[in-house]
């Protein structure tokens, strides 16, 4: 597998970079109550989903988490729906039903964010058990967190997939805390790879780091697209602020926050492409400035939708 | 037509629609070399291998919500709970995830997917063994609930709950296993959200569903011997349910009873009386009486005073005679 | 008297429960160290440390069977599900053990356990943060089921329900987190089972609970405004519901409501209905109308219509005057 | 640890055959029609029960399953209210109300067989919890089959107990069948051990042999009520007949349970003791006999007894 190509690196900064500014403002326009409900963000966590979406087709799987933008955007939601519907409105994915935490793109086989932590993992492996029984050579991934691991969903559905060698990557993003309260409340082990021995799957553990991930990633994705089976990947992320938008991360310490913010994915590849000379300074704010323009377009989209109507409501329970 | 057992006919449903779509297949514990707890997949294994009669680990919740993300992707999962009582250790699957993925998604995803558990009484299996609760399943958007009284009905309910683009709650009876009945040789559907009016009557309207129907059925025998003629109607279908027929029947009788297996309290027996007792309350000449069992957990060895049956709806039947207001 | 907040009551209760017991523990989800998700714990886990202000891995059905366990062990337990909506992750705990644990066992284990969580809307938290499901846990033998409106029922309640030899469910709601109220400042309990008149009237009932109650005190007063003068009956437990009080109202009134904010279909307001229309239908000068919620999954950015308040109490207690028979 | 006494191996011998004979007349009883429901039986799978409740006092905890007769018999269990309660009589444990899936005994510390797979586990990880909380030195354990393991209950037991170093053993026996299918089907990995390193918690695999079992139960009991925390114990148990009396095993090769009858546990144990002369051929004859009359006298007591009224039926629900 080895480092992505020139174009492809240059495909990954600006899918994160528009991860991060995408959530930069979320986070300001959540604060003018334009968007409502919870909203997780996962600044400085950007590196996972793009180090693994790089090697999916959008007829691949994934099923994401209540933190869960930046996989929708690595997998290439459209931003202007994306938006449409965490501002609620009628031309949303859901149609302005679910906002931020149910965001799906069937399209682009986004399966969707889940409100229910581990809940998304047993339908990422029924997405994995639909490839395999379709004999096609998709394959599925299951993002979640490492306080996730602790529900019965996790444990329940990296057994089956071991047992039927389902074509599924688990990739958890253990970011140290789920909700307010760090990994040793959650864990007896360190290591959310030692979760995988129960189930004879191979797992391994990266650092924060999208060129490692995309490594990894890639022959996870590969053993899955051979039939080889699932595989566990755990990326030592980092969250850089509070659960959700709001919340004040008392119960953190000042030094917890700032490694995490110095430990920041985004910008150490940046300098890498910088040293390595992939990208110019100059190709660097033009990614930006486009991203910024694209962001407000879809913001300015959002905000000018109409709501779903009342009547709507009612509308398509059944088929 | 032909004599068929009840946990034949749910097999030959899923056997007809397995052969007819080959992105129906069966998952649950044990169905497929052991050909179901209760024997309703036996020889689907060996005809249709382990690619499309999967056998699970024990573990509801995986292989429910493995279904869910299955049929979002096209397949059309039977989902086999073993036991109803089970059904508490997938309730987030079905609640959470299968009940909204449609209109949660903004009618992205289709989720065409069929939960089958047999409830009830009938084996002295105790209080982990026997509940209904069908009640919950009705009381959340999103679900179908369809509850068959018999061979013909199973088959044809079945077979359109495979079919269904919604997901299907497919409750059957364990008492029902092995009872006979005729069916046609040739196929046949039964809609679902349509109720049956299972016996013509005058005087009293019995709602009912599954067993209770059949129970229903004698106490009319029974009480046409005292002059009582009784209409008994057979929801088959619990969510939605179907106003119309049941409304029309009161129209005529103007006196209801409503029979269940279920503790009768907030059973769905409740739903039906509240929405006669506010749709349609003047035709009522008597007070609806209700028949479930009791509020207690299923008994082991005083069961068959636990479980409702002809007897409890003929003294309803009754009571709504006597009781006219 | 004070003025207190509701979740500072339900602060409160705990505190003053776990300092007259040992016994008495608290486990949940960031209940220790963040002092719980709506901030209940607040403090607790500073003055009892964490062997009695338990914070659990992300894993419902663990920690709540873990709770059946202890209590069957001689604790207390008092474990927060964080959302309603969660608690489908154990049900299987909560139904096929918790519940039956006491019967099944031959009344040799008693099982003192309260499961709190907050239920509804306010948050415009979407699909799956926003469910009301106390018509399930009322279905099921061996609960109780308790819903607090304001902050004096919520102290007085939970204390009760902590020193309760039973498992109780006991619901909050999220909006109601914030409301404020005076109670004394010496301890009081409020008994469980016992409905509560909110306010009296004589022209319509409304029976209620949780937030829908002080909704419904809201609709009284616009129709008060309208010469209608309304009585509003609060469950305050609905399993046992205390009859009593609810039909000795009808009696009064002979009009009713139920109004709560769980989907209308097949919500606890049916069961109110029905036992009426069993047991005092006579009673009735009017159909019985019911308030609940429309039957889709909670909506994101239109929580507002989505979830019933006054204005649908005040409409339905305006049909029910219409619409004598 | 080591061996236990001569003392001890008498009645841990007598204990197993009182399982043994115990569940041989209830698979007769049942055959009459007199026990109704479900009857799982275990024999061939003595060894466990008795090899655990010999480190364990009254005091002690125990959660079982719908296989449970033996591990209520080898924690001492009334034999005369236990069989009335399989007879559905008012005299039995249950008030007749609940029958073989449901035994308990609170008086000797069995919290109940249980009917749903894998239940009993956090169910008995919650008494390790009590006895910690109220610093007796009580541990608990909690019995369950490979199958169960699939479960997320398991799973979310293990983890909490290994979080907080509860006092609990864990022992699974492995009798290689869960209902009509083998190990394979239910999990990746060969032996119950591997799950347990999911957890960081000590696992041990023995055979079907009481002394082998005994030894290890006796670690970890002892870790357990030093404060060490759980251990897992995997006992490679034989299931001999049908999941439940009236399985004929179509599903299974006769030289399967040829092979499992074969590793009697109770007949290697007798041949032992005989060996070693700890018991002479009369003691045994004697123990046989005693426990005949014990089993009938319990028989006959069931029989006789009344069933529960039914107003009875609606009593006790709540206290
Ligand atoms: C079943 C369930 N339990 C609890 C919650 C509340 N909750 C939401 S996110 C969260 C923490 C998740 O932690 P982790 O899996 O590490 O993901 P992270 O938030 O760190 O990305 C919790 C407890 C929930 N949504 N669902
Ligand atoms: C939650 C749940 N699912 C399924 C069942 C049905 N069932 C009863 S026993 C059993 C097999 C258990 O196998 P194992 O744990 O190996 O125990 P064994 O019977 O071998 O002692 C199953 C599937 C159940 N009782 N509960
Ligand atoms: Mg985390
Ligand atoms: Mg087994």
């Amino acid at each position: 597998m080895g480092k992505p190509s020139k174009e492809k690196m240059i495909e990954m900064y600006r899918a994160m970079v528009k991860i991060r500014k995408t959530e930069q403002k979320l986070m300001e326009v959540f604060s003018n109550g334009e968007i409502l409900g919870f909203l997780h963000v996962s600044i400085g966590q950007e590196a996972a989903p793009v180090g693994i979406c790089s090697h999916l087709t959008e007829a691949d799987y994934i099923a994401t988490t209540h933190r869960g933008h930046g996989h929708a955007i690595a997998k290439g939601i459209d931003l202007k729906m994306a938006m449409a519907e965490l501002f609620g409105k009628k031309a949303g994915y859901c149609l302005g039903r679910s906002g931020s935490m149910h965001l799906a793109d069937k399209s682009r086989g986004i399966m969707g964010a889940n409100g229910i932590v581990g809940a998304g993992i047993p339908i990422a492996t029924g997405a994995a058990f639909a490839a395999k029984y379709k004999k096609t050579d998709q394959v599925a991934v299951a993002t979640f967190g490492e306080g996730a691991t602790g529900e019965g969903a996790f444990h329940e559905a990296l057994n089956f997939a071991a047992i039927k060698k389902l074509p599924i990557v688990y990739l958890c993003e253990n970011n140290g805390w789920a909700e307010f309260s760090p990994m040793s409340i959650h864990a007896p082990v360190q290591s959310v790879t030692k979760r995988a021995l129960a189930y004879d799957i191979p797992a391994v553990s990266v650092a924060n780091d999208v060129l490692e991930i995309y490594e990894e990633a890639g022959k996870a994705v590969e053993r899955a697209r051979k039939g080889e089976g699932p595989t566990l990947i755990e990326v030592r992320s980092e969250r850089w602020y509070g659960h959700y938008v709001g919340d004040a991360q008392k119960y953190r310490g000042k030094e917890n926050v700032a490694q995490a913010m110095a430990k920041d994915c985004l910008l150490n590849f940046e300098k890498g492409l910088l040293e390595s000379k992939v990208l110019k300074k100059q190709d660097i704010e033009k990614i930006n400035t486009d991203l910024d323009a694209e962001i407000e377009e879809a913001v300015r989209f959002a905000r000018e939708c109409p709501y779903p109507e009342v009547s709507e409501m009612m509308e398509g329970l059944y088929l | 037509m032909k004599d068929i057992r009840y946990i034949f006919a749910i097999k030959e449903a899923m056997e007809e629609e397995m052969d007819r779509d080959e992105n129906v297949f069966l998952i649950g514990e044990d169905v497929g070399l052991a050909g179901g707890s209760f024997g309703a997949s036996k020889g689907l294994y060996e005809k249709f291998g382990p690619d499309r009669i999967v056998d699970t680990p024990i573990s509801e919740l995986g292989f429910t919500s493995l279904a869910a993300g299955a049929a979002s992707c096209g397949l059309r999962p039977i989902v086999e709970i073993m036991f109803m009582d089970f059904v508490t250790c997938c309730m987030d699957s079905i609640v959470n995830q299968i009940a909204k993925m449609r209109y949660m998604f903004g009618n992205q995803y289709t989720v065409p997917i069929v939960i089958r558990m047999p409830e009830g009484g009938g084996l002295n299996a105790g209080p982990q063994h026997s509940q209904c609760l069908e009640a919950w399943f009705a009381h959340v958007p999103g679900l179908k609930v369809v509850m068959a009284a018999n061979p013909y009905d199973v088959k044809g309910l079945l077979k359109s709950a495979i079919r269904d683009e919604n997901p299907v709650i497919f409750i059957e009876n364990k008492t029902l296993h092995a009872m006979k009945g005729s069916i046609p040789e040739e196929e046949y559907l039964i809609p679902i959200g349509k109720a049956d009016v299972k016996r013509e009557g005058t005087d009293v309207t019995v709602v009912s569903a599954s067993r209770l129907v059949n129970e229903s059925l004698k106490a009319a025998d029974l009480l046409s011997k005292e002059g009582i003629s009784v209409e008994v109607v057979d929801l088959r279908t619990i969510q939605p349910w179907d106003r119309e027929t049941v409304f029309t029947s009161i129209a005529k009788t103007h006196r209801l009873v409503v029979a269940h297996e279920a503790v009768k309290q907030f059973g769905f027996g409740a739903e039906i009386a509240a929405a006669v007792a506010e749709e349609i309350l003047d035709e009522l000449d008597a007070p609806i009486m209700r028949v479930g069992a009791p509020f207690v957990p299923a008994s082991y060895s005083l069961e068959k005073y636990y479980v409702p049956g002809a007897e409890d709806v003929k003294k309803a039947v009754l009571a709504t005679m006597e009781r006219t207001f």
